[in-house]
């Protein structure tokens, strides 16, 4: 008999809630956001029990239907897609409580479609991450790809162009996917990972094999914001809403980066993706750029979001290089890093949605020394958020790039060493500039000077998950050991 | 500008052509989809969906069984994806009840 | 695009064509077992023969026959349906989709999937018709803020 | 329902590509929308067609309802509420 | 009594003074009391270490694994606690100063200046008392951040590239401490600071030795302040007075020179050292810095500066007396620490009490102050005379021992660096005490002796700098000490 | 080689239509030429989909005809998997598009046009 409904069930909440969200959503429209709240937070509680369940029974597989894997459809739930889900869930539980005001602020009256939006696109990235299926993999991709564009079209200015532009690469990147799942499927008979990933072997060196990876990686890579394909991006998420940014900036690139985990080094596995070309070499030189064009991108960025968007460029790099490394600690390092990349910028995009709250606008240049008085804790969450995101011990942030570190010299591969270290003092010098004018500069003169009675902190609902994610990032610092443990223990190595 | 996007162009081309050349024969019977046995012993989809449908659920159409049973979670999936779509039209098109302040 | 083709001709054309296509839309979607068909196909059908008198009558004749406010609910409804069949078969004790466990009682297994991918169409072919005329509708009738 | 043996029928299937690159190619780069959209829905045709002539016959019914009809009226919505017009 | 926890308390004592300090923002005396308060219990904390490491123990603690295999852990070993003596005990006395400085100085955000503070000797203790090197880097990291706010104190235009300026070479550093550790852990599979090294019985090549090595030196050089990357340290200057004195002469710049000595005698080891001829680099570097510096503190006008450049020389001593890797040179090295920081830190407050209270920053407005300032001005001759290696103070002990090392090893080059840099700091230091007693003030009728909660740490810190002098082992017996240390970095040499 | 070309001619007019897409998403300023552009990408994939599930010989449809066509017998059938996935593969286009179409509304309400050039100089103001 079926021995968990795990899998299954933390999807479905998720369609669940995107059914009740509308349904209630018609005539109250202030139910939503709770809904949702809930939702996710349902979610998150399932997620992390089934990681709980797999350290001590290992995998769990689900078959819909009944009809097992080669004929149905399975979800997985094991390590690394567990441990996505986790991150996903739990900090998209964090965003949804936070995005209550500015929901009301930036588009009123359109809460019920957001949510549910921001709900299906939860399901899409949680199908996509727990599907054994490659096709149903592409459906949710489409699902989460679709409610992206969406709401990231919701925001001022340029948002439905940044959207539309977006959508084509997305689209086509997605197509490019579809057509290597084509390829694959014609070669083997099969669209189960599991199943195909033994046959594979079998067909080394085969041109449509060798074309369906490349055309894979460049379809998700699109998603991914690697380099040459992340064109899409700051622009994205410069001008979408706060609380969509928030939502979209931490998880949408780290499930495209978990497909191509997925995919080099599960599906394909480490030795055929490098048969007839370095390909992991060649996606870790791509990230490699990624990270020093994303991180000098950001430095001449005046746009707190824009700013954030170009990191996330760089930060997505560090992952896929990971990746690109294919040993224990790069891979350990990549993944520490998902966690953490995922935390840090939610926290920081959640800042910058208080500030726009607050102040209107997230302009670098116009920060001064009185937002250390009006927002103290606040600032004390992007200090912590920003410290961790230049890699200072013993925030999470740090552990991550030492892992890295270990990795590439594990592979004696010292650009890459050179490249995480490089970025990461650009990094600081992007963050210790906003530092720098939040702790020290003066208010510019004709400004009434801010005293502490004018203190003028977001709203606790709004608060309090900021506080709790730059708080996690300690904990996940100390913490770093055990989380590293287990991930070794996922390692396909 | 111009020159990237024909060298874009042309590898896309270059790959498709490169992968296409390799593809088994259109049709081939011989061929690993249309196999009543993969090579790793297992089974193979297509084969199965056609010997199967009807005993399983008395239906002729092969695609109408595996749309709703043997797939029916991509069938849902392609259904939420529709969904997703009108939501999408609520949420850009249609009048909030205040402006967005700019 | 309120009126777009306010011309009588085109609109008799449209009222005597619309019936025609929606029985057919609900043909296909019942007769997908059979033949070529199913849910999808029947669904842009149904959608088809409401978007024909939207096209040809504007909105106010459209008004008459599925207000807009209506296929949100109706999207939802057939989601829904899809869903509950999914639930009912785990409520048994099955897989998620798992037809067979369907509490419908007195019919062997493989009529029970027979029932369940009938069930499911119904549901698909609501929605889908519910939300490619929501889609026009927006797009004909809705406004952007900016 | 008994449809013809030997469904690759390669000298049909030749003509239908020649069509549909055809097709696609004047619905890039035609100037008017309108033209366009219609090159567009002919393209989605002739590909239903094709899909029939291959067997899938699902396929072609869904594309020619789908792809053609309902995706056609919304390229024409489209049109309609935006601009006419193209540069290119 | 179990003094397991000691080590972590004394760090933590500082870090949760940090939060009653923020809270009595309004309250400037209950403020202070809260620092004095836990300068008291941090150098009580770190005292009782002391019988325990003059036997040759140390205290381990082992917190949380930071990383599969290296725990965030703590070791009082002598070293260790030679050094925290050093720096929770002279904080005391820069606590006091800092309210005279301070208050005198009029200053702006006084609490922000005095939590950074508490974090900043947090830090250097859990440098002190590191296990590892990933605990190292941490607490190295720390120290960083926490010293940024004090350099950029004042909020100038000047003051902000300073820290700029600090932030990029200690980043770095950072950076490539992180990537040599990498390294380390890669080769040796360890990171515990062992007394003899870590690299016995691994086989290495001799190029990646050598960039493990450099990297090494950068990382901790920029602290230390040798000479090519000494930048920040002079640009650094633009701190108040206080934190000049205590982090340029001791906290910051002293973590520098001891994790030289902890990469030298705990990661290297000295027959790794020696074997790789890698101290011959080192002695280069630290020998040139030694005389480069002294020649630039010739030209410096501004007091501060000429001291601070005086400390980069000073630096070097100590990085030269571990460079010679012979048992004398090291305890040489390892006084030096303590000789350095009791004097240096006399002139810097010395140079303080002058700012608050004559405003006169340039050595060229000093003429005729000893006349009003006669303690203050003593206590900056005997901490001159210190520098410059003259009897009776304890600065002429550590040299005297740096030379015999060198004259152990059978070199000679560092010695005559030793008495040339020696008549170099005659050269740039008395020209001060001979304006300040023999030339003629103007406008200084004025003014009287600083503040006494300024004046009297200035002559406790000159006295101890004499009485260290004369008897080495008095109180702390930290001549014994230094030579227990010394002396267990040998074990691993095959005689 | 005939045989070479006849199995795989298909693929290659594929390829062509494909390139015809990318070719309409890549140099065509007006975005509703690019929205045409996205629609015959998807739709030549498809196009592959459906090509590569037919079978040679005597084969029929995929609907159960048990008189004249055994089921037992796979090879009397097309392979009906394919031609399931690109139902669903042009369901979700449909989507697609239709969120294109939204999105190019949405942009043409707030700057009357939809010439990318034209767009990216009102952005600059």
């Amino acid at each position: 008999m079926i021995e968990s409904h795990l899998p299954a069930t933390i999807a479905l909440i998720f369609v669940l809630f995107s059914v009740l969200i509308p349904a209630f959503g018609i005539w109250r429209s202030e139910l939503s956001q709770p809904l949702a709240v809930l939702g996710s937070g349902l979610a998150a509680a399932f997620s992390i029990i089934g990681f709980i369940q797999y350290l001590s029974d290992g995998a769990l597989r689900y078959y819909f239907g009944g009809w097992e894997p080669p004929v149905g459809i399975e979800f997985v739930y094991d390590g690394l897609s567990g441990f996505f889900i986790m991150v996903i869930n739990t900090v998209a539980f964090f965003v949804f409580i936070h995005s209550h005001h500015t929901a009301k602020q930036e588009f009123p009256g359109k809460e019920m479609p957001y949510y549910a939006l921001g709900i299906l696109m939860l399901l899409g990235f949680n199908g996509m991450v727990l599907t054994g299926d490659l096709f149903n993999l592409y459906v949710f991709l489409e699902i989460a790809s679709l409610s992206g564009y969406a709401l990231i079209a919701i925001g001022d200015r340029q948002a439905p162009y940044a959207a539309f532009r977006y959508l084509i690469i997305g689209t086509a990147g997605g197509t490019l996917y579809l057509l290597g799942v084509g390829y694959l499927y014609t070669v083997t008979g099969t669209l189960n990972i599991i199943d195909m990933s033994a046959m594979l072997p079998m067909l080394y060196e085969s041109n449509a094999v060798f074309a369906a990876l490349i055309l894979m990686i460049v379809g998700i890579g699109v998603k991914a914001a690697l380099f040459p394909m992340h064109g899409w991006l700051p622009d994205s998420y410069t001008y979408t809403s706060s609380s969509s940014a928030a939502l979209i900036a931490p998880i949408g690139t780290k499930v495209a980066a978990y497909i191509l985990f997925r995919i080099m080094l599960w599906l394909f596995g480490i030795e055929l993706t490098d048969a007839m070309a370095p390909v992991t070499l060649f996606v870790g030189i791509l990230a490699a750029i990624g990270i020093l064009y994303g991180s000098v991108m950001a430095i001449a960025q005046n746009e707190l979001k824009r700013m954030l968007a170009y990191s996330s460029v760089s930060q997505i790099g560090y992952i896929i290089m990971g990746l690109s490394l294919a040993n224990p600690w790069g891979f350990a390092g990549a993944l520490l890093h998902v966690l953490n990349h995922a935390v840090m910028k939610a926290a920081l995009f959640m800042i910058s949605g208080q500030l726009r709250l607050r102040e209107g606008h997230s302009d670098i240049s116009r920060f001064d020394d009185s937002y250390r008085k009006k927002y103290p804790w606040t600032m004390a969450a992007f200090t912590v958020a920003a410290i961790s995101m230049i890699g200072l011990p013993p925030l999470a942030g740090f552990f991550s790039k030492w892992y890295l570190v270990l990795g590439t010299i594990d592979n004696s591969n010292w650009i890459f060493l050179a490249v995480i270290l490089i970025s990461s003092l650009l990094n600081a010098v992007y963050f210790f500039r906003i530092l720098e004018k939040v702790y020290m500069m003066n208010p510019a003169k004709g400004q009434k000077s801010v005293s502490d009675g004018d203190r003028n902190e977001a709203p606790a609902s709004m608060m309090i998950p900021t506080l709790i994610l730059s708080g996690s990032l300690i904990v996940i610092g100390f913490a770093n050991a055990v989380i590293v443990g287990i991930l070794l223990g996922i390692a396909p190595f | 500008m111009k020159a990237l996007k024909i060298l874009i162009l042309l590898f896309f081309a270059g790959i498709m052509i490169f992968a296409a050349s390799d593809l088994p024969n259109r049709g081939d019977q011989e061929n690993l989809m249309h196999a009543e046995e993969s090579i790793t012993g297992t089974v193979v989809k297509g084969t199965y969906f056609i010997q199967n449908a009807y005993r399983d659920a008395r239906t002729p159409n092969m695609v109408t069984v595996v749309l709703g049973d043997y797939r029916s979670i991509d069938t849902f999936g392609e259904q939420v994806v529709i969904y997703t779509a009108g939501l999408i039209t609520l949420l850009i098109l249609r009048k909030g009840r205040r402006r967005m302040t700019p | 695009m309120k009126d777009p083709f306010q011309s009588p001709i085109v609109l008799l054309g449209a009222r005597l064509l619309s019936p025609y296509i929606m029985v057919f839309g609900w043909y296909v979607i019942f007769h997908g077992h059979y033949s070529p068909g199913g849910g999808f196909q029947g669904g842009a059908l149904l959608a088809a023969s409401l978007l024909l008198i939207r096209v040809a009558g504007g909105s106010r004749l459209a008004e008459l026959q599925i207000r807009e406010f209506a296929t949100t609910p109706l999207a939802v409804i057939g989601v829904a349906i899809y869903f509950a069949t999914g639930l009912a078969a785990v409520a048994a004790g099955g897989y998620f989709l798992d037809y067979e466990l369907l509490p419908i009682p007195g019919m062997e297994p493989a009529w029970l999937r027979y029932t369940g991918i009938l069930i499911i169409e119904v549901g698909i072919g609501l929605a889908v018709m519910a939300i490619l005329v929501m889609i026009y509708d927006n797009m004909v009738r809705g406004e952007d803020y900016g | 329902m008994i449809f013809a043996v030997e469904l690759v029928i390669w000298q049909l299937e030749l003509v239908i590509y020649l069509f549909l690159a055809l097709s696609a190619i004047v619905a890039l780069e035609v100037r008017d929308l309108l033209v366009a959209v219609v090159m567009m829905t002919v393209f989605s045709f002739l590909m239903a067609l094709l899909f029939i002539a291959m067997g899938a016959i699902d396929v072609g019914f869904t594309e020619a309802v789908i792809g053609a009809g309902v995706t056609g009226i919304l390229f024409v919505v489209v049109v309609y509420q935006t601009s006419r017009k193209s540069k290119d | 009594m179990n003094l397991e926890f000691v080590p972590l308390l004394a760090i933590l004592v500082s870090l949760a003074a940090v939060l009653p300090i923020m809270l009595s923002d309004r309250k400037p005396n209950l403020r202070e009391f809260w620092t004095i308060l836990a300068a008291l219990i941090k150098f009580g904390l770190v005292l009782t270490l002391l019988p325990g490491a003059i036997q040759g123990n140390s205290v381990e603690l082992h917190l949380v694994d930071l990383a599969p295999g290296l725990p965030l852990a703590l070791k009082a070993d002598p070293l260790g606690v030679f050094f925290a003596v050093i720096a929770s005990g002279l904080w005391i006395f820069t606590s006091f100063y800092s309210i005279g400085y301070v208050r005198g100085a009029g200053e702006h955000k006084q609490t922000r200046y005095f939590a950074s503070f508490a974090v900043c000797l947090s830090a250097t203790i859990g440098i002190a008392f590191s296990a590892n090197l990933i605990t190292f880097i941490l607490f190295y990291e720390m120290l960083t951040v926490a010293t940024y706010p004090l350099v950029i104190h004042n909020e100038k235009e000047e003051a902000i590239n300073a820290g700029r300026k600090y932030l990029a070479f200690t980043l770095t550093a950072g950076l490539l401490l992180v990537s040599a550790s990498a390294l380390v852990y890669h080769y040796t599979g360890t990171l515990d600071f062992t007394p003899g090294g870590l690299f016995s019985g691994v086989e290495i090549p001799d190029t990646e030795m050598l960039i493990i090595f450099i990297l090494f030196l950068a990382a901790v050089g920029v602290k230390a302040g040798i000479m090519p990357i000494h930048g920040w340290l002079p640009a650094a200057m633009a701190a108040p007075t206080p934190v000049s004195a205590l982090l340029h002469a001791v906290a910051v710049v002293k973590s520098g020179v001891f994790a030289v000595l902890r990469v030298v005698g705990y990661v290297f080891g000295t027959d790794v050292m020696g074997s790789y001829g890698l101290n011959d680099i080192l002695i280069v570097l630290a020998g040139a810095t030694i005389i480069l510096a002294s020649l630039i503190a010739f030209n410096q006008d501004n007091l501060k500066r000429r001291l601070a450049y005086s400390t980069v020389g000073h630096l070097s001593y100590i990085v030269l007396g571990v460079a010679l890797i012979t048992p004398i040179g090291i305890t040489g090295g390892i006084m030096h620490i303590a000789a350095h920081a009791t004097m240096k830190i006399t002139l810097f407050f010395c140079a303080g009490a002058i700012y608050v209270n004559l405003h006169r920053t340039e050595i060229s407005q000093l003429d005729g102050i000893a006349r009003v300032m006669p303690w203050t001005m003593g206590a900056f001759v005997i901490g001159s005379m210190g520098l410059a290696g003259i009897p009776p103070i304890n600065g002429f002990f550590s040299k005297w021992n740096l030379a015999l090392g060198a004259l152990e090893g059978d070199m000679i080059l560092p010695v005559i660096i030793l008495v040339v840099s020696g008549l170099l700091n005659v050269g740039y230091l008395f020209p001060i005490i001979y304006r300040a007693y023999f030339k003629k003030g103007e406008g200084l009728e004025k003014y009287g002796e600083a503040s006494p909660l300024m004046v009297v740490p200035i002559v406790i810190t000159a006295a101890l700098s004499i009485l260290f002098g004369l008897f080495p082992n008095l109180f702390f017996n930290f001549y014994d000490l230094a030579v227990d240390i010394s002396s267990s970095l040998f074990i691993n040499q095959v005689p | 080689m005939a045989d070479f070309f006849m199995g795989h001619y298909a693929y290659w007019f594929t390829i062509i239509l494909l390139c015809i897409g990318l070719y309409g998403i890549l140099f065509k300023k007006n975005l509703i030429k690019k929205t045409i552009g996205l629609a015959i990408l998807q739709i030549s994939v498809v196009l592959f989909f459906v090509s590569v599930a037919s079978k040679s010989g005597d084969v029929t449809v995929p609907v159960r005809d048990q008189a004249n066509f055994p089921v037992e017998i796979a090879a009397n059938y097309l392979n009906p998997l394919p031609h399931t996935l690109m139902l669903t593969a042009i369901v979700v286009g449909v989507a697609t598009l239709g969120v294109a179409f939204t999105l190019l509304i949405a942009i043409y309400n707030r700057y009357n046009t939809l010439d990318e050039q034209e767009l990216i100089e009102q952005f600059d103001d």
